[in-house]
């Protein structure tokens, strides 16, 4: 298999020992097995997020995200930009969308680029990791570097909002997608298809803002992942896979539940499946320790 | 009354539909709503709003300005965007609600202490400082907002999550000094200065 | 050429199996009397209908009885011409609906035996529909009203090849549409309000010479009836012109409601205009700027819909006029295609713009026009008017002031004379009283056609005035045969809707004036050459033919003798049913045709327990279920006798009377549904029937027998499963009542 | 058939539902000769697979067997039944038109004693209920099907249940041998009524047609009020036959929204209305109806009929879009969710069943006609640039009946003046 280029957009959470530090060591795992080459678009910076909207307005926020594709053109040609977390990736493709357009708004974008020294042409291709994985790798690619197949390990695939809408992977539905347990499924693992919470909102950055009320959002998340029978949850986002996961103890305080699921990314699952260790598979990085998952690396 | 909406009052006069189609994000969309609430039922923090999408969209056309500026309803929008892919008018409600905060915020009307108003500040500021999210400093930012006392007393309560984190290595206490950046640190602040200045003369605000 | 009679018998399909052709053949021969006699084993095969063409060819055989499944099957097949034909059903009628079984062979070959006698009797007493074809029938065609939709029909006609009379009212071709600024889209992208095309169809008009148009011109009165109707144009002059023509299409439009009757919403104040009123200010301004009355440049306006409509207090319209959401739409454009600036709010309950509306919709929001779903309370005019509405939406009351304010009103149709009015008041003027008199002729002055009809000079009104058809399948199935109206004056609707419905009632002028050259009856016996003649000689004149008509084709002549307008008739045959003294008969279709069938069944004796019930059944929805009811194998009691009849309205009490004198012990009509929403389509046949039959009670009881011997039912043509439990139970009921006292006297 | 059968003068009509059948009907008693054909084995079309009639809630039956005695005892109609139009030729005047038989595998001998019926076993889906029941695969369409002749499903062809029915037939009239027959006809004039069918409602995700199953469509509810239909008129819910008292009607299925249809129906809302009567025939008091809607749309007199539906205590109006259904695990209930924007009142409500008014679409398209034909934004006919072919009914717009015949008398109209004109041509 030729070697897949791509410009990487990790964002801030996926920094070093940042929220999400653990989906970045277990992407790169993943890429490694599947022959993937990630190139770090050199100096990018953070997308705006969508809370970002309150102070930082509209251009600003087109501004800055034009910033990283003014940067892959110049430094990675042709490559398309891939981003792992879902808000960066909805960021990017929403400014994509709005400057490819509006010509008014490509102008006074590139206006603002130009006060760094720089300019957007307006060629970028930007990509969620999980469309690289579905339409490149395909999930026979996937299953492939499979040695460990996650046997008799439940999941429910969480899909969240923004990887879902508005864009969405391509073929799936707003209110139903399947990819994940797909994935799950390829990966040996059995994947809950009851579970019907798959596209509720955690309550994204009002996790911070209004905890009660996302604090709700997310106990209907994981009590519906209980009732189907999952072990474990599964995301492709690092925002959700921080509030479902995060907040699990204070919910037990407050509702008197007794949670204590464990929440993975997708490339989590597939450094194991692959044979990955605990620590490439970024299994270390849990606040609540996937002991299942860890039994299988430890095979 | 900010010198911003004295402008805007001047030169929009009573119709609000048009200040808004100038000044807010996907503004220009406000007047294409039915009215069906398929927005309204599709929120997940619906029963937290004073008044719908839909609504809004309807006090703007009956031009009640004040109290959709003064409106927190805004702000409750998580960007689930579950609005914008069942709108049958095809109207991209979360933006449009985005832009009314950000405009109601600009504006000064926005309400005093709204959380996420609060947070959403501090998330830009914490982003625009260093051009990366510093998660710690944004953190601490956030439970010190209403001041010391209550910031230890959340600061506390959130502890162990914050420990939790550390021990596994998701949150950095070493970031207070420092942390990630962009190096043109230079340039991508003049850029968005830029970006700024031009949306301010835009929208008719004294940046 | 002698009448030569034959009939023929199916074994195919299993009847061969159930019963006893042989016997069957017997009973042709003997008592059907039949002079040739054959069966087959599969009749309705080349083969079968070929041995039947033969001996229509070489035995020269002119009246045939096919014996094998329902008239309703095999149609292509059993198609003879230049025969006349009766059809026994074997099949549905038997076979389908005995339960299987030894132990009912006997009463299954009974019940088969006496269809095929029937089946003998009856065709013994039909006549083949010789036709009617006139040497000299008019083929032009009337139009009545040059607005749009008469327009529309007139060129459609001429375009067709035929001629037309166009009158018009006013001195000019138009009509409202001529009074518009612009129409509503009706092509792709239905974007932008279009050019309503009035001129272009004038001087179209103007330049076909098979348009005769009458300007300043109204009926002054219509005689006659499709084919030969002589009209009398009556010019403003006070000349009048005489008209000859074959069929006439009513596009007499629609008035506006009078905005006087709306004081609350302003109607009549200052700055206050309809639909109507906006069009005209529209058209002066002539694409610039729109005035008021009193000049001043209008900048904000405001339309309230629904002014004056969908009222359920009774005070105005009850319906709503379709078109007007769609209009003000296209009125607001006005104003904002000339300034964006100006303010245009509609106020709403329910935007009614049903189809591509939805895009004019659309283009108008996107344009800037504001929509509030809102009830306007109270409207004030004058210099700045003044709109109070509760806002449904933000659920609070308010008001709004506007330079100007649209009341959307409807449409009141242009029908002329409502004859469920005009009924009674002749009713009593020809009771001789003086002041109905005066009533009647006052009211016939108001009249649009000014028909010369026993029933009245319109066409009979369906619900709020319009003269619409009263069937959802056949909107043109009028009760005036060739008389058609089209556009609003039939229905609320816009242009769109006109132009295609003027031009549909074109194509049926044009086949009613067809069918009248050649005697053929129009929808829904199509292409049914018979019709009904009456041996003067025996008649009474009672005149229920001429009052019971459906479709006001019996006139009386001046000696008070029914004058029977075939052109006019539809065949259904109330006269039939109505006449005391049975002089009223079809070729194909009669009092003997039907009683002979009654008499022919052999009913057996008290003691045999095998009571018989006859069963008159409308043709076109209680038949079809019984047939359906076989088709599905539900069984019903071998005890009943099928007559299909073209409506109960034909139903002659003669029919039950000698079935009863016969020793029947029971008789089941089964007719459509009545009243408001009547089903049947010869209009009151079933209610007539009801009504005839309440009245036989006493004949019944001087028989000594019971009422509950004769019903009268209601069938509708799903009914299959219902109607065998109709049967059976009737049967139980009738068991339980004991035989027919009138057995062995028959 | 050769194309000598059929002229300059002939006018092809496509489609026999109420459209095709008025359009042929109204031409042939002008004394116009007429090719109607249908794709499916029947006429009738939609409308005969409705139970009743909004307003006057008669039934549509009524008009078919008008229509059909009309068509038996008519010469100038030639009908073609199991036959498309699969490319069209020429121009105003003088089209030549390639028709596609399918093998019905019946032929005329059929005298629907249904034997073949009786004789095979297996069964498919039934059309005729949208698939609701099943039906043996030897089989009349229904009731009252015309041609009166039986179809063998292709499926059971060269199979024992094939040979079965073939052995069965005492007249000789299954032919296993049937192949797809390819016709040429030349005709002065085509009219398309086409009709249409309804929007694909699995597409509108939030409602769940096909993951719930007590969510149906308003023409599925249509064969479950008919007594002729698949629960004999019994209004039982898919999921567990239970008695579906408590209707929720939503409205606007597809119509009216960019992500689906960007028109407006029309009949929906009368459709939800007239069911709305279905449920109070079926339970009386018990029964108990919601309609969900953004505007009702009762034009003209229909809104007589709106008032008397007001006015029934059973049913009540909410006028909202719902935003998305979920389902009760526990009773298998549709759970709606959304707002009554009269007011801002948020809701949450379970019902029995729900019945989705699905939108029309033009059965066109899909299908490859002539570039001539003008379509509109929807895929509705407007006609052809050389105004020989005509678009009538809801193949033109979406119509209800009345003004679906209308348009269908109309366009029949147009259709005589074309092949009129050639006559007279043809004559000098």
């Amino acid at each position: 298999m030729a070697k897949k280029e791509y410009a990487f957009y990790p964002g801030c959470s996926s920094q070093l020992k940042a929220s999400a530090s653990n989906y970045l060591t277990s992407v790169n795992s993943m890429c490694e097995k599947l022959d993937v080459k990630l190139t770090e678009i050199p100096d990018w910076n953070c997308c705006g997020a969508s809370v970002g909207y309150a102070e930082g307005g509209e251009l600003p926020r087109l501004a800055i995200n034009a910033r990283n594709f003014a940067l892959a053109e110049t430094h990675l040609p042709g490559q398309d930009i891939v981003a792992t977390c879902a808000a960066c990736w909805l960021g990017s493709r929403e400014t994509k969308e709005r400057l490819d357009h509006t010509s008014q708004l490509m102008k006074e974008t590139n206006e603002a680029l130009a006060a760094a020294g720089l300019n957007y042409k307006g060629d970028v291709n930007i990509r969620h990791m999980v469309e690289v994985l579905i339409e490149d790798i395909g999930y026979d690619g996937i299953k492939k570097p499979v040695v460990k197949p996650l046997e008799g390990l439940k999941f429910a695939g969480y899909i969240g909002c923004q990887t879902n809408r508005p864009f969405g992977i391509a073929g799936e539905s707003f209110e139903n997608p399947k990819y994940l347990d797909q994935m799950v499924e390829t990966l040996g693992g059995e994947a809950m298809t009851s579970y019907d919470q798959k596209v509720t909102c955690c309550g994204g950055a009002l996790a911070f803002s209004e905890p009660e009320k996302s604090q709700k959002q997310i106990k209907d998340i994981i009590e519906s992942a209980y009732d189907s029978g999952a072990q474990m949850l599964v995301t492709p986002c690092p925002l959700c896979q921080a509030n479902t996961e995060v907040y699990q103890s204070e919910i037990n305080k407050k509702y008197g539940t007794k949670f204590n699921m464990p929440v993975l990314y997708y490339s989590q699952l597939m450094t194991v499946a692959y044979g990955g260790s605990i620590k490439e598979a970024g299994l270390d990085g849990q606040l609540i320790r996937a002991e299942a998952l860890e039994k299988i690396c430890g095979k | 009354m900010t010198t911003a909406n004295q402008n805007a009052v001047e030169r929009y006069r009573n119709n609000f539909l048009k200040e808004v189609e100038a000044n807010v994000e996907e503004g220009d969309m406000v007047k294409m709503c039915m009215q069906c609430g398929v927005c309204a039922g599709s929120c997940p923090l619906g029963p937290h709003w004073e008044h719908s999408p839909q609504k809004i969209f309807m006090m703007i056309r009956a031009g009640k300005r004040e109290e959709v500026l003064s409106s927190d309803s805004m702000w409750m929008c998580t960007s689930c965007y579950n609005c914008i892919v069942r709108c049958p008018r095809q109207l991209p409600i979360t933006h449009i609600m985005h832009g009314l905060a950000n405009y109601a915020h600009r504006l000064g009307l926005a309400p005093k202490g709204q959380p996420t108003r609060e947070f959403g500040t501090l998330f830009w500021n914490n982003l625009v400082k260093k051009g990366r999210v510093n998660e710690l400093t944004l953190t601490i930012g956030h439970y010190f907002k209403d001041g010391i006392a209550a910031g230890i007393k959340t600061g506390l309560a959130m502890q162990a999550v914050g420990l939790g984190m550390v021990k596994a290595k998701r949150l950095n206490p070493m970031e207070i000094f420092g942390g990630h950046a962009v190096k043109d640190l230079k340039g991508f602040h003049a850029m968005v200065a830029k970006a700024q200045e031009i949306e301010a003369k835009k929208k008719g605000f004294t940046a | 050429m002698a009448d030569k009679f034959a009939a023929y018998i199916c074994s195919g399909c299993g009847i061969g199996d159930a019963m006893k052709v042989p016997q069957l053949e017997a009973i042709a021969k003997k008592e059907g009397k039949m002079a040739v006699v054959k069966s087959h084993h599969f009749l309705c095969n080349a083969e079968g209908v070929q041995m039947i063409k033969d001996d229509i060819a070489n035995e020269e055989v002119t009246h045939i009885c096919i014996a094998a499944c329902s008239r309703r099957a095999k149609t292509e097949a059993f198609q003879f011409d230049g025969v006349a034909m009766s059809r026994a059903n074997l099949r549905e009628g038997v076979l389908w609906v005995v339960a299987a079984g030894k132990e009912h062979d006997e009463v299954r070959q009974e019940m088969a035996a006496d269809y095929v006698r029937m089946g003998c009797a009856e065709v013994k007493k039909m006549k083949q529909p010789a036709g009617n074809v006139k040497e000299s029938s008019s083929k032009r065609i009337l139009v009545v009203g040059g607005g749009m939709s008469g327009m529309t029909a007139a060129l459609e006609i001429a375009d067709t090849g035929y001629e037309v009379v166009l009158v018009e009212k006013s001195g000019a071709l138009g009509g409202m549409a001529a009074n518009l600024w612009k129409r509503q889209p009706f092509k792709a992208p239905y974007a932008e309000a279009q050019d309503t095309g009035v001129a272009a169809m004038v001087a179209r008009i103007a330049a076909t010479p098979a348009i005769k148009v009458h300007l300043n011109s109204t009926i002054g009165d219509t005689s006659g009836a499709p084919g030969r109707f002589i009209i009398q144009v009556a010019q403003e002059s006070g000349a009048v012109v005489e008209e000859t023509v074959g069929a006439i299409v009513q596009a007499t439009g629609f008035s506006t409601y009078d905005m006087a009757k709306l004081p609350e919403l302003g109607g009549g104040q200052a700055n206050v205009v309809d639909q109507a009123g906006l069009e005209a200010l529209a058209k002066k301004a002539n694409g610039g700027a729109i005035k008021r009355a009193d000049g001043k440049e209008v900048k904000s306006v405001v339309f309230v819909q629904c002014a004056g409509q969908r009222d359920d207090t009774g005070t105005h319209l009850s319906y709503c006029s379709g078109h007007c959401c769609g209009t003000s739409i296209k009125q607001a454009t006005y104003f904002k295609d000339q300034n964006p600036d100006i303010d245009t709010v509609i106020m709403y309950q329910d935007l009614r713009v049903p189809g591509m509306g939805e895009d004019f919709y659309r283009s108008a929001q996107q344009k800037g026009v504001i929509f509030s779903k809102s009830k306007a309370s109270k409207v004030t005019g004058g210099d700045s008017c003044n709109v109070t509405f509760k806002d449904l939406i933000l659920d609070e009351e308010n008001n709004i002031s506007a330079d100007l304010v649209v009341l959307a009103t409807g449409q009141v149709p242009n029908a002329g004379v409502d004859l469920e009015a005009w009924n009674p008041i002749v009713t009593a003027a020809e009771g001789g009283n003086e002041e109905a008199k005066v009533q009647r002729d006052a009211m016939r002055t108001t009249s649009v056609l000014k028909l010369n009809y026993r029933q009245g000079p319109d066409v009979p009104q369906f619900k709020h005035g319009f003269a619409d058809s009263h069937f959802i399948c056949f909107p043109y199935e009028t009760r005036r045969t060739g008389i058609y109206a089209a556009g609003p004056v039939r229905r609320p609707m816009d242009i769109l809707q006109s132009t295609d419905d003027a031009t549909g009632a074109a194509l049926k002028a044009i086949q009613a004036v067809e069918n009248a050259a050649v005697g053929r009856a129009a929808h829904p016996r199509s292409g049914d050459l018979s019709f009904p003649t009456a041996r003067l000689e025996g008649c009474t004149q009672c005149k229920r033919c001429t009052v019971e008509c459906p479709f006001g084709a019996i006139d009386e002549d001046e000696r008070r003798f029914p004058k029977f307008n075939e052109e006019r008739c539809r065949r259904c045959g109330t006269c039939m049913g109505a006449c005391p003294v049975r002089v009223i008969s079809f070729e194909n279709y009669s009092v003997d045709t039907v009683g002979s069938q009654v008499k022919a069944v052999s009913v057996p004796e008290e003691d045999e327990e095998k009571p018989r019930i006859l069963v008159l059944a409308c043709e076109n929805d209680a038949y079809p279920a019984l047939d359906m009811a076989g088709l599905a194998r539900m069984t019903y009691s071998a005890f009943v006798r099928v007559i299909p009849v073209r409506c109960l309205g034909s139903v002659n009490t003669i029919w039950i009377t000698d079935a009863m004198n016969s020793g029947y012990d029971g008789v089941m009509m089964m007719g459509c549904k009545k009243g408001d929403e009547y089903q049947c389509h010869f209009v009151k046949g079933s209610e007539l029937a009801h009504y005839r039959m309440s009245k036989i009670g006493d004949t019944l009881k001087q028989l000594g027998l019971e009422p509950e011997r004769v019903q009268t039912t209601e069938v509708a043509i799903t009914d299959n499963a219902r109607v065998v439990k109709m049967i059976n139970d009737y049967v139980a009921e009738l068991e339980k009542l004991g035989p027919s006292p009138m057995k062995g006297f028959g | 058939m050769t194309a000598s059968i059929a002229t300059g003068q002939t006018i092809l009509v496509v489609g026999g539902g109420i459209s095709g059948m008025t359009a042929a009907l109204e031409a042939a008693e002008c004394g116009k000769q007429v090719i109607l054909v249908e794709k499916t084995p029947v006429l009738g079309g939609r409308t005969a697979r409705l139970y009743r009639y909004f307003p006057k809630m008669c039934h549509p039956t009524c008009g078919l067997e008008i229509n059909l005695r009309r068509l038996k005892q008519n010469r100038n109609v030639r009908i073609m039944t199991m036959t498309e139009v699969s490319a069209v030729s020429g121009s105003r005047g003088n089209y030549t038109v390639t028709l596609k038989v399918a093998p019905r595998f019946v032929n005329e001998n059929c005298t629907a004693c249904g034997k073949c019926g009786e004789a095979v076993t297996a069964e498919v889906p039934n059309p005729w209920n949208y698939g609701l029941d099943k039906l043996k695969a030897a089989y009349l369409p229904h009731n009252m099907a015309y041609p009166q002749r039986y179809v063998i499903d292709p499926s059971i062809v060269g199979t024992p249940e094939g040979e079965k029915a073939k052995a069965a037939c005492p007249v000789g009239a299954v032919d296993l041998e049937m192949k797809e027959e390819t016709v040429t006809i030349s005709a002065g004039a085509v009219v398309w009524a086409t009709g249409w069918r309804p929007y694909d409602a699995a597409k509108i995700q939030p409602y769940g047609y096909g993951r719930f199953k007590n969510v149906i469509t308003s023409l599925e509810f249509e064969r479950l009020a008919d007594p002729q239909g698949p629960t004999g008129g019994k209004i039982l819910r898919p999921g567990d036959g239970k008695e579906a008292k408590n209707v929720a009607f939503i409205q606007c299925a597809g119509s009216r929204d960019e992500n689906h249809l960007r028109h407006c129906s029309r009949i929906c809302c009368m459709a939800s209305l007239k069911q709305t009567q279905y449920v109070r025939e079926a339970f009386g008091a018990e029964g108990k109806s919601t309609v969900y809607y953004i505007d009702i749309r009762a034009i003209d007199r229909f809104e007589d009929f709106y008032q008397m539906v007001q006015k029934d205590a059973t049913v009540s109006f909410v006028k909202s879009k719902v935003a998305r259904i979920a389902e009760n695990k526990a009773n298998g209930n549709p759970i709606l969710h959304g707002v009554n924007t009269e007011g801002y009142h948020r809701y949450a409500i379970e019902h029995d069943l729900v019945v989705l008014a699905v939108g029309m679409e033009p059965e066109i398209t899909g299908v490859k006609l002539p570039d001539d034909v003008i379509l509109d934004s929807s895929n509705f006919i407007e006609g052809s640039k050389d105004q020989g072919m005509f678009g009538a009914g809801a193949a033109a717009s979406p119509l209800d009946v009345n003004r679906a015949v209308q348009s269908a008398t109309a366009a029949s109209l147009h259709a005589i003046q074309v092949v009129r004109k050639n006559a007279s041509t043809e004559a000098a």
